[in-house]
């Protein structure tokens, strides 16, 4: 592989890393915006994180090794799984190792250390929120392969980059089945997510709460890289939507430096979007019960397979 | 299996051709009779019995051995000695194996007896590698020899995961058990400080159970899944239609996996003990460590260089039938199934990226922050005392699996009204099909049982009409 | 039957006697008389034995008329009354079912058997085929005798005369069977009787008779309460 | 040479125990004969191997490959089970079941049983064989009853009676088969029932007179086979004799009526031309296989269980040999080898845990792999292997019989499947809770002789992993002798 693709790899990974919490501080902006409130800083994420990681880490008694490790595991599994996501360039050496499949895969890995560090201490939230996620992973997740599968069999292949690439090469026309497998793609992404409907991420409303359940325990650093995390997961959502269904614009292997120039003030174009549409989401739906949940992921789930099934009918 | 008479007795049956119906008869047969053995769905019921009964290293050897032994029947029958198996046949497996995969982790998520949970999840991967089966018989039976060859390693791939994973967790739980004499979730929790060699390496056998990567349980899901995924171009439009609602199904399963292993891992070893006595609970000893380590090391050989097993399976597969996978002429480290579709997974490459990353976190935040840390009790909203009866029972998380599925049990609920002095709430649940087929079926047989018993009165000379009765009806039959 | 010479009428005779006497002890009450008729039976036995000796001139069929001489009319009988007295049974008797019945299967029996014998006779080149029919009778009604018996030693004598008919049989199918083998299966039915012996005393004094009702304690039907596994998991 | 000592063996044996059977090397001697007996049996069938078949005794006697292996397998669990019965019956002494005088009787009776089975295979007098088979039964009847218990009583005068009206049938139609024979052979009388002349002239024999021959004999010797409806015998017998007896009457005696039947279904088979014979062994086969198996399912007296185990496998053997031809020939020797080994091992176990148990009430059995894990291993391995689990040599031979079934008479599949499938869940569900149940029982003062039960499931082992390739040629060849199908 040549220097120049491992560059491009390094550069996705870091840009991720760099905007992810900025993805947050706009969608919190957006929506302080909709709801007619004064909107917290674009950087707030950034200061945040900043402070948690200058404090000193309070640790249950409890906690064993695993409690430790598991912020820094979540951490790098969203970080590798940025690097798999064409988000800016397809040209990216690293998705020879993992392609889509893996791609959900990794996630679970995230999702399942959460869930287990959530369990060590013992707490009744911790374990809570431990069952809650879990609930929600097992049906968002095959939900998010259907979709996955989908986008593959219209391009033969389960490499992200190859079916970005054959999706932007199409020529632009409407496929039914992607229209529904995005709506599928979208419930998973707010699920997964922990965002209205499923979860509110910015309450701490113990009877409801999901994701920030299980970080009750975190503090400082680990909080910190939890945070980090979650953001990372959001943006990493929010770019396998814009491979697989705004494919257009990421510079493909063919094109030198300057189409990956172009590529990321559209990508950031992309973002800000989405970002609008998450928080209009979120600010026009109200939270469902814990119980709903799985028949809000049931939905998404039978949507993707519908898709599925479309794309099979019309061969679209 | 290679003995003079093997190969004696299985070229005489090669010879000689089935007609079809009764080739057929014979697949179905040959399906329920290793189906039983391994453990397949509705035949499953002795299986989380057994397991249970069983020491823990028997039941590691029956979930290893006793399942391999099912496959390499049900592979010989139906490759070696059918012949040409009809392209059909492959739906029957599929379907039944399919059932078997959700229908087995679905019970795994709501046992409370760790073997007993760890039974159920054998069941479910019975399901996927008869799953694989199918799809392999239904690839062969069209002419897609690649896929069908994929499909088979697939298998044969996640039949010897499996052997390991499962092994790997029993000698885990049997250390467990050992130790605290305990079987039951809702009496264990916390055990990651007193047993942590267990802990650690059970932790590899729970994450490869849960199919994550980089380790093996993934491998040969994701191989499964490539199969499935393009078999879009079989001549057969519901065929075309059915597969990929088949990949739905392994995918949930496989997240449900997860979810079942989370349940174990976390009531068992993480959490509160819920019993003083564990306090009292001490590690393995230097063997059942040993046996634990190389399994484990088994665990993650399988999941880091799939290329090498691959290799070795694909020769299997060729012997077994002519179906050849293509040769991907692709470095060790990179795993291609079918080179003419661009899908490729790297197991060390992937393990190393994550260990960079996660390194490099690690180091950084050491190096540009500190590494201060101050131990507190946990957090309890102020309401003081957090019990280990606060945390989740075994029951309570599996609680919202049972609300999904509630079909697939027989539930038996007592339900608390607002006026109940001691209000109590109980919930049993039941194998549906437990109810609905074995136990009509038992008392059926001892029914028969009975009806037989009369004619042994023991009365010698009723016996001596038996005889002269015999003999004068085989006399008349010869005149 | 004229122009029959006399030694074959004689043997038919014989033959009539021995399945009259199957029939006697089918519906004999006495144990002692029974053992009696066995005794006449062994006794006819050996008269058709040496008649038929003397009219084919076979030397081994003289042996084997001492066998039946020393084993049949002299030993067993001997043996069984000892056994008899010995164990006090000489007034025992036995109900039986009704004789009426008995009398009508053993017909039926009879009838079977000379339809069985008849493809046999067909092919036999002896004097004597007729009588093959009858040698099957008298083994299928001793058959008959043991079923319908109470007593242990009822069925003994049954069972011995089954040997009296087998041996007729082959007298008559193939004038005999080879030395060896005659004189194996003397061998056997003595030890047999021998081993009787040894059962009765053991019987009796386990249950100081020998009703055979005693003898009715391991069966199936007993065991009604059997495990059933199944249900032990529900 | 070796031939004699086969036979001298056990007959010195028998005299040598009558007289000091009650000694305290009783037992050794008894083990000493049996060896000597096996040692000769390994060095007659090298020889028959080296050889092919031969005749001695004026063709009186003869070996060929077909009895050649049932006589080693004869001679080898008459050496494993004296071998076990020596501590078995010490501990029987000291619970004071038998007393020295009997325990004499059972010694001299025991090595008499051996020889006189092993002529019953040797011979090749139709008549001889059938002499052997009545002193078999003669030689067993005071075993049984050597307890000298009401039920042990009761089963032995069922054994008798039963047996020996079921023997006097075969004797008939050894007598019609003689009858048949004299009119090709001729009345010398001596070679008119030599099992080799007649399998030369067979095509010739009456067929009318042949298959009422056959009838009788299948009667007589299915009785002793167990075959139901003629079987009920053989759960009594079992059940009450001492466990060494229960194991060679299961494990051998059955072994050597099927061989009978078997001689005599090629005769008459050669004769009728017909699938007369055939059809008669499968439907008896079939019958026993799903009667046991349903008897099973009631069973609570352990060694009254593995006895209609007993039948159910006699009977999957008779409809193999029923169905004829090489595979399942060649399977149905296959299982009779691996059933005498796993049964009579099972039977040792057995007989160790309910001496512990003090009782053969299963119910009262529990928890051996506690109490003394070789024995519950024993157990449950042997249950196991019996069951057709691979990888015991069980599962090759009814694997072999089940797909030959299919293609030769697919009608009968379900039904043995169905048979076995209660078969199996009948005795998994009583051994499970015998092996791992809670536990109740005494200690044993001796231990327990577990080495013929380990050797024995040993070789079923390899039997099921690897057939070598030499005895898979004697299987062959005794398989093509017997033809059929």
């Amino acid at each position: 592989m040549k220097p120049i693709e491992i560059l491009t790899q390094v550069l996705a990974l870091l840009a991720a890393l760099a905007a992810a919490p900025l993805f947050i501080g706009w969608i919190n902006q957006c929506r302080a915006w909709l709801q007619n409130r004064s909107a917290p800083s674009l950087w707030l994420p950034y200061r945040n994180i900043r402070k948690l990681f200058d404090k000193d880490a309070v640790i249950a008694e409890r906690a064993s090794p695993l409690f430790r490790v598991a912020p820094y595991i979540v951490f790098g599994a969203m970080a590798v799984a940025a690097a798999i996501i064409p988000s800016m360039s397809t040209r990216l050496p690293f998705t020879a190792a993992a392609d889509a499949i893996a791609l959900v895969g990794l996630l679970a890995t995230a999702r399942v250390f959460l869930a287990l560090a959530a369990m060590d201490i013992g707490t009744a939230f911790g374990t809570l929120g431990a069952r809650r996620e879990m609930m929600v992973g097992f049906l968002a997740e095959p939900a998010l392969l259907m979709v996955i599968f989908v986008a593959s069999l219209i391009s033969a292949t389960t490499a992200l980059p190859a079916i970005t690439e054959n999706l932007a090469t199409q020529h632009l026309g409407l496929y039914p089945s992607l229209a529904f497998t995005a709506i599928a793609f979208t419930m998973v992404l707010l699920a997964e997510n922990a965002r209205i409907p499923i979860d509110n991420p910015v309450t701490h409303l113990e009877l409801t709460m999901i994701h920030e359940a299980m970080l009750l325990e975190y503090s400082a650093r680990h909080l910190a890289l939890m945070e980090w995390a979650a953001a990372l997961k959001l943006f990493n959502y929010a770019c396998i939507g814009f491979a697989l269904f705004l494919p257009w614009g990421v510079s493909a292997a063919g094109d030198g430096p300057g189409a990956l120039l172009a590529s990321i003030p559209l990508l950031a174009a992309k973002l800000a979007v989405a970002g609008g549409a998450l928080a209009l989401i979120e600010t026009v739906s109200a939270k469902l019960r814990v119980f709903r949940a799985p028949e809000f992921l049931a939905i998404a789930f039978l949507f993707a397979v519908l898709g599925l099934l479309v794309h099979l009918l019309l061969g679209a | 299996m290679q003995g003079g008479s093997w190969h004696f007795t299985f070229s005489a049956m090669r010879a000689a051709h089935l007609a079809p119906q009764w080739a057929t008869l014979a697949f179905l047969l040959a399906l329920f009779g290793f189906g039983a053995k391994a453990g397949l769905v509705p035949l499953h019921v002795w299986l989380p019995e057994a397991h249970p009964a069983a020491p823990s290293p028997v039941s590691a050897l029956m979930s290893g051995v006793m399942l391999k032994t099912a496959v390499y029947g049900m592979l010989r029958v139906t490759f070696d000695l059918l012949g040409h198996p009809q392209w059909w046949w492959g739906l029957v497996p599929l379907a039944v194996g399919l059932f078997s995969a959700l229908f087995g982790v679905v019970f795994a998520a709501t046992q409370t007896d760790m073997k007993r949970l760890l039974a159920f999840s054998s069941v479910e991967n019975v399901g996927i590698i008869f799953t694989g089966l199918g799809l392999a018989i239904v690839f062969l039976g069209v002419g897609m020899p690649a896929l069908g060859a994929l499909a088979l390693i697939a298998l044969l791939y996640h039949s010897l995961n499996h052997a390991f994973m499962k092994s790997l967790l029993f000698l885990g739980t049997g250390a467990v058990l050992h130790s605290t004499g305990e079987r039951n979730l809702g009496r264990l929790g916390g055990l990651i400080h007193r047993m942590p060699w267990v802990a650690w390496l059970t932790l590899i056998g729970t994450l490869a159970m849960a199919g994550l990567p980089p380790l093996n349980g993934f491998v040969s899901e994701w191989l499964l899944l490539q199969s499935f995924l393009f078999a879009q171009d079989v001549p057969h439009t519901f065929i075309n239609m059915l597969l990929p609602l088949g990949a739905a199904v392994v995918a949930l399963a496989a997240a449900l996996a997860a979810y079942v292993m989370v349940k174990f891992f976390g009531v068992i070893f993480l959490g509160q003990p819920r019993e003083p006595s564990l306090n009292r609970a001490h590690d393995a000893g230097a063997l059942e460590r040993i046996g634990l380590i190389w399994l484990a090391l088994a665990c993650l050989a399988l999941g880091l260089l799939p290329t090498y097993v691959i290799g070795a399976l694909r020769t299997v597969v060729e012997q077994l039938n002519g179906a050849r996978l293509p040769h991907a002429n692709s470095p060790w480290w990179l795993l291609v199934p079918l080179p003419d579709r661009q899908a490729s997974y790297s197991a060390p490459l992937f393990l190393v990226a994550i260990a960079a990353v996660v390194g490099a976190t690690t180091l950084g935040v050491r190096l540009l922050y500190h590494r201060r840390v101050r131990r507190a009790p946990p957090w309890d909203c102020g309401f003081g005392a957090l019990s280990a009866r606060m945390q989740d029972t075994a029951e309570g998380f599996g609680q919202p699996i049972r609300h999904i599925f509630q079909p697939f049990f027989a539930m038996k609920r007592e339900l608390p009204t607002p006026f109940d002095r001691a209000p109590r709430y109980r919930v049993t649940t039941a194998d549906r099909i437990w109810l609905t087929l074995y136990l009509p079926l038992g008392s059926l047989v001892q029914r028969i049982a009975d009806a037989f018993a009369w004619l042994q009165q023991g009365r010698i000379a009723t016996y001596l009409l038996y005889s002269f009765v015999t003999l004068l009806v085989l006399l008349a039959l010869v005149i | 039957m004229a122009g029959v010479p006399v030694v074959l009428q004689l043997l038919n005779l014989c033959a009539a006697l021995l399945l009259l006497l199957s029939f006697a002890m089918l519906t004999q009450r006495r144990i002692v008389n029974l053992v009696n008729l066995l005794a006449v039976q062994g006794g006819v036995l050996l008269v058709a034995t040496l008649l038929l000796a003397w009219r084919t001139g076979q030397h081994h069929l003289y042996v084997s008329a001492a066998l039946t001489l020393a084993l049949k009319v002299v030993l067993l009988p001997w043996i069984l009354h000892r056994l008899i007295r010995r164990l006090g049974v000489e007034w025992d008797t036995e109900p039986l079912l009704n004789i009426a019945g008995t009398m009508l299967v053993g017909v039926l029996v009879v009838v079977f058997a000379f339809g069985l014998a008849q493809p046999i006779s067909a092919l036999a080149s002896t004097a004597t085929r007729n009588s093959i029919g009858i040698a099957v009778a008298v083994v299928l009604l001793s058959f008959v005798t043991m079923i319908t018996r109470r007593k242990a030693m009822s069925q003994v004598v049954g069972f011995l005369s089954m040997e009296n008919g087998l041996f007729f049989g082959a007298m008559s199918a193939t004038y005999g069977m080879p030395m060896i083998i005659e004189f194996g299966v003397a061998l056997d039915v003595l030890v047999a009787v021998l081993v009787l012996g040894i059962f009765f005393f053991q019987i009796r004094e386990q249950f100081d008779s020998l009703d055979l009702h005693h003898l009715e304690s391991l069966k199936e039907s007993s065991s009604l309460e059997a495990a059933r596994p199944l249900e032990e998991d529900s | 040479m070796e031939f004699l000592l086969l036979l001298a063996s056990p007959l010195a044996g028998a005299v040598l125990l009558g007289f000091f059977g009650a000694r305290r090397w009783a037992a050794e001697l008894n083990a000493a004969m049996s060896l000597a007996t096996f040692l000769a049996a390994c060095a007659l069938t090298a020889r028959v191997i080296a050889q092919g078949q031969l005749l001695v005794a004026h063709e009186q006697f003869f070996i060929d490959p077909f009895n050649a292996f049932l006589v080693t397998l004869t001679a080898f669990v008459g050496l494993t089970t004296s071998l076990f019965s020596r501590p078995y019956m010490r501990v029987e002494l000291e619970h004071g079941r038998v007393s020295a005088p009997r325990l004499r009787l059972y010694h001299s009776l025991y090595q008499l049983f051996m020889a006189t089975m092993l002529i019953a295979l040797t011979t090749n007098n139709m008549g001889l064989l059938w002499v052997a088979m009545e002193a078999a039964t003669l030689s067993t009847v005071l075993l049984v009853t050597l307890y000298r218990t009401a039920a042990s009583l009761e089963a032995g005068w069922k054994y008798f009676i039963l047996c020996g009206v079921g023997i006097a049938q075969a004797l008939f139609g050894t007598i019609l088969l003689y009858f048949a024979a004299e009119k090709i052979l001729g009345a010398a009388g001596v070679t008119a029932l030599l099992w080799t002349h007649l399998n030369a002239v067979k095509g010739q024999l009456e067929p009318a007179v042949l298959s009422l021959a056959f009838v009788f004999l299948l009667v007589g010797y299915g009785t002793k086979v167990g075959l139901a409806p003629l079987h009920n015998w053989l759960p009594d017998a079992h059940a009450e004799g001492p466990t060494p007896i229960s194991a060679v009457l299961s494990g051998l005696l059955l072994n050597v009526a099927i061989y009978a039947v078997v001689r005599c279904k090629v005769l008459v088979e050669g004769s009728l031309h017909s699938q007369l014979p055939s059809r008669m062994l499968m439907g008896f086969g079939l019958l026993s296989v799903v009667l046991a198996a349903f008897f099973l399912w009631r069973q609570r007296d352990v060694k009254r269980l593995f006895a209609y185990s007993s039948i159910e496998h006699m009977g999957i053997i008779t409809f193999a040999f029923g169905m004829g031809g090489p595979v399942a020939n060649f399977a149905a020797l296959l299982h009779m080898t691996v059933h005498s080994l796993t049964k009579s091992a099972i039977f040792f176990a057995a007989g160790h845990a309910a001496q512990k148990a003090g009782s053969q009430l299963m119910e009262n059995i529990r928890g051996l792999i506690t109490l003394s894990p070789t024995i519950g291993w024993g157990l449950m391995m042997g249950s196991l292997a019996i069951l057709g689990l691979p990888p015991f040599g069980v599962f090759a031979s009814e694997f072999l019989i089940l797909t030959t079934a299919m293609r030769e008479q697919p009608w009968a599949t379900p039904i043995l499947l169905a048979a076995l499938g209660v078969a199996f869940a009948a005795i998994f569900g009583r051994v499970q809770p015998m092996v791992f149940g809670e536990t109740t029982a005494r200690r044993l003062p001796h231990p327990p002789a577990l080495l013929p039960v380990f050797a024995h499931l040993a070789i079923v082992l390899v039997l099921g992993l690897y057939v070598p390739p030499y005895l898979a040629d004697w299987y062959r060849a005794a398989a093509r002798l017997i033809g059929g199908g």
